[in-house]
Formats: structure tokens, C-alpha cells, sequence
């Protein structure tokens, strides 16, 4: 169950351009499974910036881990943060991977930031005696944070679109070459990324399950700024309905 | 000291509430803290239908505010009454039904809905919503329309009505007077005022809408002004809205002469910034030894 | 790349120009940076006699905010044109004179006076100061006020009349228009909304007006919606002002179709701001290759 | 000549109840005198709160400090700051304290957190050889920050409303009782303080100087917001007329 807490950073490491891991020392910390998120903001934020930020649990526990990627004024904040500076953390929200299907091989296909709730995903196959494949992609190889960490848990493949790392190109390249009967995927990252997977899986009618991003404000479901457009023509709304989903269910080419 | 405040013939059992919007049907928040301790909560925005609401992006951030294009998207009034209310009634909830629709004919026609169930304190007549094309806040920015579907809604109900005012009304004085005037029993000020951002990147508008309602801290000053100016107006209470965060900031609206408060974006930054607000005014009126009903207008007997 | 602009009949070196009343006489600002590189400077409201002002407290913070009711304190423009001009011409400063009187004789007088000067690259009408008591603001909530008196100072005197906008006309566009039509060069939009803070401790308003100005951070998205929406309806050009304080502000007012934009409150917390930005537009047009003029309006195109 | 500055914070030692020293690392600070004041914030602050907090100098130098007392929002937050935290420091601002008339002694009044520019004056008298007497008040003895420092550079003499240390009382006891024809008064703390300060002054004809506090946007006369009535019923600008002033230009009974 969700719960709102304050806790202070415990540590702060940066793994590459842009790309820090965040650690909370939150004794308090409710259970999250992979795939849920939680908001969180600084206390020193005071009215500016004003909203709490999505961020995926890395990893859950009493020490809760998030990977943060500079992108704005908000994670420019996180990624300077020292420790002791106190979060509120508001978690765990959303909806978690669901079960993989008995006997399938899952492949995870993660692009940049989209990593986190993967590897996050790839840690419970683990614990469950399940190698996962994980099929990572970035423009270089400066944009594959935490594929160290992958390789020693999973059966990592890596694509670069510069060829600096891996196979040269997008993970949906070697994906195509994977799929048969008995794989499922589970895919987080840019958008571009995950429409072109989910319509590779439509089209070899494999199931997908896909983590979405949208902007938030709350995070549990009330102020209904995060709508997504199904293709049944109605939203769902990301943080209560996702933010994994079935990718079956998502029109990936409403424009939003 | 006591906490309840009279609104009109309604009786609160403190002065704060949550505003339309902010709260979602308010159940969502029983996780954090009991939500029947507050004044009342107000609920999403309810149409005669339901609506699907604006499409993305609908949300933006701005200096220590937000812009939010919702469009309004809610479960229609048919399925507040029948799954969303008997749960808030269950949990002691107390209830104000913030409505909206672009005729008197279908505000008439939700009122009268809402007129079966009991356990709804109030109406709260949304005549200023920014970002739906049609009607509604047209009727926010002028008096006699304002009047008119006020005494057409009051007809329709014996529940109290309230009206929502829009910051944007050439003279928001003149609409809550007509609307004082023709029954209703309370003002709710005010509404977002529009506002925009544009993204460098895309060199477009950041929210699909182009505009939407700005709320938030930034967004205090001018509510407070408008809450100020109201209560040296009207004879009905008022009800303040407007970056509302803390008990200080809560203090100030009710010291400018609002006789409650709703807090609105301060809760999707603590989702319980009202249970805090609520217990902040408590202790401040134990350490001055005032009735929540003492502290309203204070500051207005040091006008100039 | 070119970085001028064309404002009706005068030429800007480049689009960032400094808000009146946040920039003093512009001589200031001098110990800080080279002022005559920025496009113009816009005076402190001159009037036709010296005005001490309103009494303290005149200042008041607020979220990412501020107001004022300063009361157009000013040294009146016989002081201004004989001590601050020819300082201001000696170090190659383009100077706007923003002015202000309560009815159009005085307005006339001062367009009058300064017309014996050279070296005023035009006259900024305040017609939107909340901060007196007289008049003014009446003007700019009143199109056919505001074009006959845009009319009356344009007869008066060569320099070219830009128009300054209150936010809180009942409707802006209409007032814009009507200025557009009684010969006004320019539009130049926002003045401050009236805002308010109360002092908790004493139980009264923190500005002993009571209310004042806001302006800063938080008033950008609403200034933004305002000039995007300016742009649409009028011909004469846009100078944005409103809260803008880095280059990527002063953009978004540029793309929603401002063709100059003004820095105001960012000086008192960077007196640098002005400069920052005018480097910041001229790097962002090296790095797309756009001239300046290039930027107007750019996200008018996406509109729905 | 004032000069914006960005300075690394280089210590912060908290010395009594809300009461602490800014120390900053500052080898491009401009030269301040005592009397004279900073504009100051943490970049960190973003858009809140907006405004520079005017604080005056404590010492001058490539290491300029500030004593600070916690009041709201900045000054909870310079109350916090860590070391290494970046401040943007505008400064010197206003007039500095007129140099004493040769022979008098100097009677330095102070109050509260008025004590900075006096212990700062303090400092310039005791390196022209002078040695000022030095009146501090507060309401008990955790209101007097900087006395020990005081003590060791000049005659203090205490008071304490409730009696904790020093006289019982306030500062205009002792102060009546020092007056002559060859002491001159200094004088920086709490309005009413330096109104009754001043009031004895003019009619004992003891040379009275005031620092002067009002709120302040922007700290060199451009925003006009910061307006203290003269007798001469016109108004000063205190960050540019001020802060020090000629206490017997004031309208100390200016409804302000
Ligand atoms: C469920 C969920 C989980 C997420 N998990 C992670 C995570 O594990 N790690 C991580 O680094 N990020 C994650 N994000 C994205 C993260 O929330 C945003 O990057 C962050 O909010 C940006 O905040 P900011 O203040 O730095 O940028 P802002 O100043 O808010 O925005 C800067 C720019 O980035 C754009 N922007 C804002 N939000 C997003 C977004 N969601 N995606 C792309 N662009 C955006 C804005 O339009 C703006 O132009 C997640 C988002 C969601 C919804
Ligand atoms: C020339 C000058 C020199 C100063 N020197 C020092 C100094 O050396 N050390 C120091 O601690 N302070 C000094 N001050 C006062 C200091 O600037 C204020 O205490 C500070 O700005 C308060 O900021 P804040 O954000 O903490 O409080 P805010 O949130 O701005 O204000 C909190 C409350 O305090 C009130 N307040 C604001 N400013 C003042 C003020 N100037 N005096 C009294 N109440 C105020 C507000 O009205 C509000 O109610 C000086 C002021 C001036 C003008
Ligand atoms: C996301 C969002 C949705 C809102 N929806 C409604 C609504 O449905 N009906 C309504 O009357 N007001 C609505 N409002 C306006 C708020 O009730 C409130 O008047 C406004 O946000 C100002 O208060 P605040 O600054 O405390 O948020 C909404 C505001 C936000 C931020
Ligand atoms: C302290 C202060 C004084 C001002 N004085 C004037 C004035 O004399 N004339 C005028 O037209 N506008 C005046 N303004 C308004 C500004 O020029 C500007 O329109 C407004 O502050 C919004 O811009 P900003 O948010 O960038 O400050 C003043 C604003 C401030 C903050
Ligand atoms: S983020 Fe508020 S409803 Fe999803
Ligand atoms: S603080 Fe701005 S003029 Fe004095």
C-alpha cells in the first residue's frame, strides 16, 4: 500500500553522463515490486520546483534505489544532491509487471533511463530461477548506464546506433531475430522505441508488456493529467492503469 | 476552541476543504489520512455525461505553479451517485458536488440528479473551468447569466448552492453580487486563470490545448487580492481557493474575510497538505484562545 | 546573425530591452555591464511633476513572486530630461521613456516635453499601474479611452507611442486593437495583476496600500498566454514583459509572437539578467541560424 | 564600487539559538566597510524564494562574513546551508558609517542581530587605536550573539530584559547614564530600539548615527521599495541613502 514518507539520501553515485543512482535510507519503506514508481522531490525544493517526479524503483526494500537521468531542473537538483538531504517519497504506485507466462523466455528490451524498472524485473526472473534475455539499446555506449550490472544477472545483448558498443543499430534489429513461440517481451524506454517493439509483437503475436511514461502531477490517480489513448478509444490513465500495460492495449499512434 | 463554521444553511464542521479537481472523488486519499475529519471535500468536476477530457499533453509546471488542460474528464453524475457517493457516505465523508455543463438546462438536469441522493452538503456551480470550448465559463463572466442559472439550479434543489467564480470575469464583484442576489449561499473564489507555456524544442505550446487554468503558490497573491476585495462586497460567505499550502497561507484567506478554504494543487505535493491545514488551524486557534469563526476578516478592519 | 528589430518606425539593436521600474534610469546598471547594448531601456514612469510615492512597507515577496505599489515614485520628467538624458546619450543608451499622468492633458504635456529631446527612441504609455489612486489604469481598461488618448499623445509629439497593457482589462485584445487603430507603433504587454500578502503576525496587509503590483516567475505563464493571444489579434508589434528572467523565458515570448520582450523583476535578483538573455537570443540564433527577426511568432504556426 | 559575485560557502558555525556566521570564499570580493550590506542568496534557491536577502557585513575582506538570525524562509535556509553551497553575493551596498568625530568617544547601542555592523565598526575603531564602549541589549541572555567577541575588543556593557546577564532592563538605562559632550552614539537593532535611542540623543544633542533596516528588492536604488521618512518630509532610500544615516534626519514617528 502506498504511503508517504521522508527520508533522507544515503547515497548518491554517478554511473555515467547525466546517469546517477539514488539510495534512501527508509527503514519505513513500504514493499515495491518492479515496475512501480514513486514521486518524489526534495524538502528543500520549497515551492520551486513545485511538483514531486516520477522515478521507478531501481531496486525496493528498506533502501529503496532510483536512477535518475538528467533531463530538467528537477533531476539537475538530484544529481547534486548530498547525502543526508531529506525526499518525500510517495510509493509504491502503479502497477507492477505482471507475471511471466508459465515456461516463456522473457526478453527485456530497454532503451536509456527505461533500464531501471528492467533490471529492476530481471532481478525477480532471477530470484525466481529465471534467466531473462535483455536486449539493451542507446545512441552510444554512454547512454547504456547499469549494462555492467545486467551482464552479470541476465543474457544481455547490447546495440548502439553508432556502433561504439555491441551491434551497430536498434535493439529492434537482433529483437526480431529472437521472437518465436515461446518468448514474451517486457519493454521500457522512449516512446519511438517501445511503439516499434509492440508493433513487431503484434504483428508475430507475441506478448508485450510495456512501461509508459507520461507527465504527472499526482501519481495516484486524481488529477488525471496522465491519460494514454487505448485502442479501444478510451484513456487509461498511466499512473493507476500503468505504468505497465499491455501493449496490445495502447494506440501507439494517437498523438499525444 | 470550536472548529465549525456556517456556510449559508450549512453547517462544516471546520473551514477546510479540498477544491474540485485536486481530491479526485475523494477516496483516494482515505489511505493517507481520514478524509471525513475535513470541512467537506469537493468532487471532480460532475457532468450529466461522462467525458472523456482533453487529450495529452494536459499538464505543465511554472514557477512554484501549474497549468493543468483536464478537460473536465469524469464518471458522469449517474455514476457518482451510484458508485462513487455511497462509499464516500459509508466513510463519513462530507460531500460538495462541484458541477458543470454549458446550459442551464443540463445544470438544471444535474442538480436535479443530485437532488435524489442525500448526503451532498452543497453544489458547487463550475462556471469558470478554462479549458472546455463549450460554455461554462461564459456564463462565469456575466452577471445575469451567472444569476439566472443560479436561480434556475436553486429551483431545482433544496441543496445549497455555491458558486465558483472565474478570476477572469470583467468584474468578478458584479457576478458574485447577481449571484448573492439571486440565492446563492455562497461564493468559491476562485477559479485558475489562464496561462500557458510554450517548449523551446518543439517550438509549440507544451499542453495539446495550447492553454490551461494556472494554480498553485504563484497563483496566492491574486486569489487573495480577489478574496479580499469579495468579502468587502458580499454578504454571503465566501470560500477561498488559490495556492493554498500551508496553515499560513490558509490563515491569510481567512484573515482577508473568506469564512473557509479549499485547498487544491497543494495536495498532489503532499497528499496531506488539507489534514495538515486542518490541524495547523486547530492548534492556532488553541494558542489564541479564537473560535475558527473568530478569525474571519480579521484583517479587514485594518483596511485604509 | 542579425540581431535588430523593427518596432513600427524604430530600429532595435536587438530584441531584449529592460522593464520600467525595475531598471531605474538605466544608469544604474552601468557598474555592471555595457547598458547600451541592450535595445533600449525603458525609464521609471515619468510624470509631469516629481511624485514621492506611497509610503512603506511597499514591497512584499511571494511564491517565485513579488509586488509592489511603489506609487510611481519618479523625478519627474523636467528632472529626468535635464539630469538623466543627456548621461543616458553620452553613454549610448537607447532609452524608452515610460510615462504616466491621470488624464490626457498631462499625458500630453509630458509626451510635449520630451519631444524637445532627442535621443527618446519612443514613449511607453503606462495606462495599466494599480498602484495610484488617479486614474491611469482607467485608461487601460478602456478601449476608446486608451485610443483617444493614444491618439491625442501621438499628435502631440514624432516619437513613436507604444501602448502598455494592464492585465486586468476586461478585454485586453479589444484594447490592443483599439490602440492599433488610433495609431499606436507598438503593444506592449503585461503590466502587473494586483496581488496581495497579509501579515500574519498583525493580522493585516504587508503593503500599507494594501494590495500591489505582481510581477516576477510566477507571472510568466499567464503574461505568455496574454501575448500569445495578442499576436493573433493585432498587426502592431508585440514587447513582451512578464516574469522573463534567462534566455529560455525570453524565447518562449519570441515564439509565441513577441517581437521584443523586456526584462523586469530578474534584474533585482541578477542585475545582469538583461545582458545574460541578449547573449543567450544572440548564441541560440548562431546555433539554428536564425536571425532574431526569424524567432517571432514561431509557435503561432503550430496552433490549433 | 558594488560587484555581483558567485562564492562558495566556506563555513557555517551556529552560534546561539538561530543565530549564525556565514563565512564565504570570496578572493574577487571588492573591498566592504563596516555599515555597508550585501544582497545575498543561494543559487540553489531557483525562482523560491525570489528575492536576495540584504544582510550586512560582519567582516570584509576575501572572506566576508555575515551573522544571520533565522527569521523565514532564507534565512531557515542560510541557516542550513553547507559548506561548498553556492551563493551569488552583491555587495558592498549602501553608506558605510561616518568616520568619528576626533575626540568623542564612540557609544556603540546595539540590539539583536544589529549587532554585526557595530562589531564590524568595533573592529575599525580598535585598528585606529580607539576603544568604543559597546551597549548590547536583548531580551535574555540567547539574544546576544557576538558578545563574547565583543567583550574582547571593546567596553561592553549587557542588558536583558529579564536579568539572565547584565543589567535588568534595557539599553537606554545605561545609556542615559554615559551621556556628555564627548561621546558620539552608533547605533543598529530593533526600530523602537533606535527610535529611543535617537529620541535620547536629540535631546541630550549627542551626534546619533542609525543603521537603518527596511524590506529591499534590489538592494542599489533602482526599485524604489525600501523608503524611510525624513523630517524634511521627503523620503530616503535606505539601501542607497542608507542604511547609515544621521539618526536626526529620521522621522522616527513616520507610520512606516
Ligand atoms: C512512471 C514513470 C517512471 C519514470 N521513471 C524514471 C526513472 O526511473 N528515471 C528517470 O530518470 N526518469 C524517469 N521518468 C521520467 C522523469 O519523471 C522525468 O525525466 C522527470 O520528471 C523530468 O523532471 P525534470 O524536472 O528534470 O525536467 P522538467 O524540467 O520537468 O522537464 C524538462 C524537459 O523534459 C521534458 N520532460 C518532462 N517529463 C518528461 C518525461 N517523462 N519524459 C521525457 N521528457 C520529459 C519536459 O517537457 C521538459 O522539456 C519516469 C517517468 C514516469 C512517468
Ligand atoms: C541593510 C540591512 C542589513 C541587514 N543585516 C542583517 C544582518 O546582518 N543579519 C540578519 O540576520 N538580518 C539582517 N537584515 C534583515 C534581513 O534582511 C531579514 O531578516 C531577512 O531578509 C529575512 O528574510 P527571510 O527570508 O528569512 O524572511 P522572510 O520570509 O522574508 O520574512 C519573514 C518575516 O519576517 C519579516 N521581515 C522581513 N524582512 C524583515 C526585516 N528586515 N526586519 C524584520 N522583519 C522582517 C517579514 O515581514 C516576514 O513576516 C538586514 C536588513 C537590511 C535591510
Ligand atoms: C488538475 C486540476 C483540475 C481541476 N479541475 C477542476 C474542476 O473539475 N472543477 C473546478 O471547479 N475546478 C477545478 N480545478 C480548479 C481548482 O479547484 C482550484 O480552483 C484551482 O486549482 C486553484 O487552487 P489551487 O491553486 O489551490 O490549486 C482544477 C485544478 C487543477 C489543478
Ligand atoms: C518595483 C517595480 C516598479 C515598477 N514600476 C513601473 C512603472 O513605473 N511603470 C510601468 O509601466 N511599469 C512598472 N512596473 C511593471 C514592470 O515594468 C513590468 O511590467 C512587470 O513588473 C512585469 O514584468 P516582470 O515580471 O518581468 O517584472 C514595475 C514593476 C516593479 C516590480
Ligand atoms: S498523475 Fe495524476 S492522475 Fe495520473
Ligand atoms: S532596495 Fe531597491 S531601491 Fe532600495
Amino acid at each position: 500500500m502506498k504511503k508517504l514518507i521522508t527520508a533522507p539520501l544515503l547515497d548518491r553515485e554517478e554511473i555515467g553522463a547525466g546517469y546517477h543512482v539514488l539510495t534512501f535510507d527508509a527503514p519505513d519503506s513500504p514493499a515495491a515490486a518492479p515496475g512501480q514508481f514513486l514521486m518524489m522531490r526534495a524538502t528543500s525544493w520549497g515551492d520551486a520546483p513545485l511538483l514531486p517526479r516520477p522515478m521507478s524503483y531501481l531496486s525496493g526494500g528498506d533502501k529503496p534505489q532510483v536512477l535518475i537521468k538528467v533531463i530538467g531542473e528537477g533531476t539537475a537538483r538530484m544529481a547534486t544532491a548530498q547525502p543526508g538531504e531529506e525526499y518525500s517519497l510517495l510509493g509504491p504506485l502503479g502497477k507492477t509487471w505482471p507475471e511471466s507466462t508459465l515456461g516463456k523466455t522473457p526478453i527485456l528490451v530497454a532503451g536509456g533511463v527505461g533500464v531501471a524498472p528492467l533490471v529492476f524485473l530481471a532481478r525477480r526472473f532471477q530470484a525466481q530461477g529465471v534467466q531473462p534475455v535483455v536486449l539493451y539499446g542507446g545512441r552510444t555506449d554512454q547512454d547504456l548506464p547499469l549494462s555492467d550490472l545486467l551482464d552479470s544477472i541476465a543474457d544481455l545483448h547490447v546495440t548502439t546506433e553508432d556502433g561504439s558498443r555491441g551491434d551497430k543499430g536498434r535493439v529492434t534489429g537482433p529483437l526480431m531475430s529472437m521472437l518465436n513461440d515461446s518468448v514474451e517481451i517486457f519493454t521500457c524506454g522512449p516512446d519511438r522505441m517501445m511503439a516499434a517493439v509492440a508493433t513487431i509483437a503484434q504483428e508475430r503475436q507475441v506478448p508485450c508488456q510495456a512501461s509508459l511514461e507520461a507527465p504527472m502531477a499526482c501519481g495516484f490517480g486524481v488529477c488525471l493529467g496522465c491519460p494514454v489513448m487505448k485502442t479501444s478509444g478510451e484513456y487509461l490513465y498511466t499512473c493507476v492503469d500503468g505504468p505497465c500495460v499491455n501493449a496490445a492495449d495502447i494506440d501507439w499512434n494517437a498523438d499525444q | 476552541m470550536k472548529q465549525s463554521i456556517t456556510i449559508g444553511s450549512a453547517e462544516l464542521s471546520n473551514p477546510v476543504l479540498t477544491a474540485s479537481g485536486t481530491f479526485g472523488y475523494g477516496l483516494e486519499f482515505q489511505e493517507f489520512f481520514d478524509v471525513g475529519r475535513l470541512g467537506a471535500i469537493c468532487t471532480k468536476g460532475l457532468s450529466l455525461e461522462p467525458r472523456l477530457g482533453n487529450r495529452p499533453t494536459r499538464i505543465a509546471e511554472t514557477p512554484a505553479g501549474m497549468l493543468n488542460a483536464i478537460g473536465l474528464a469524469n464518471v458522469g453524475v449517474e455514476a457518482f451517485c451510484t458508485e462513487k457517493l455511497p462509499k464516500l457516505q459509508d466513510q463519513g465523508v462530507t460531500v460538495v458536488a462541484n458541477i458543470f455543463a454549458s446550459t442551464t438546462k443540463d445544470f438544471v438536469a444535474i442538480a436535479e440528479r443530485l437532488a435524489r441522493e442525500s448526503g451532498v452538503l452543497a453544489l458547487e456551480l463550475n462556471v469558470s473551468c478554462p479549458n472546455v470550448s463549450e460554455g461554462g465559463i461564459e456564463f462565469g463572466k456575466n452577471p445575469n447569466m451567472c444569476a439566472e442559472l443560479t436561480a434556475a439550479t436553486k429551483a431545482a434543489t433544496d441543496t445549497p448552492i455555491w458558486v465558483k467564480m472565474s478570476p477572469e470575469a470583467p468584474s468578478i464583484i458584479a457576478v458574485a453580487q447577481a449571484c448573492e442576489d439571486a440565492g446563492a449561499e455562497a461564493i468559491t473564489a476562485i477559479n485558475t486563470i489562464r496561462g500557458m507555456r510554450i517548449d523551446i524544442a518543439k517550438r509549440q505550446p507544451v499542453l495539446a490545448r495550447g492553454m490551461g487554468g494556472f494554480s498553485g503558490p504563484s497563483l496566492k497573491p491574486v486569489a487573495l487580492r480577489i478574496v479580499y476585495e469579495l468579502a468587502a462586497s458580499i454578504g454571503i460567505p465566501i470560500i477561498a481557493i488559490g495556492g493554498i499550502s500551508t496553515t499560513e497561507d490558509a490563515l491569510e484567506f481567512l484573515f482577508a474575510g473568506a469564512s473557509a478554504i479549499q485547498v487544491g494543487t497543494a495536495s498532489f505535493i503532499d497528499p496531506l497538505a488539507a489534514h495538515h491545514v486542518r490541524v495547523g488551524i486547530e492548534n492556532y486557534c488553541e494558542a489564541h484562545q479564537l473560535n475558527a469563526s473568530d478569525l474571519i476578516g480579521l484583517a479587514q478592519a485594518a483596511k485604509k
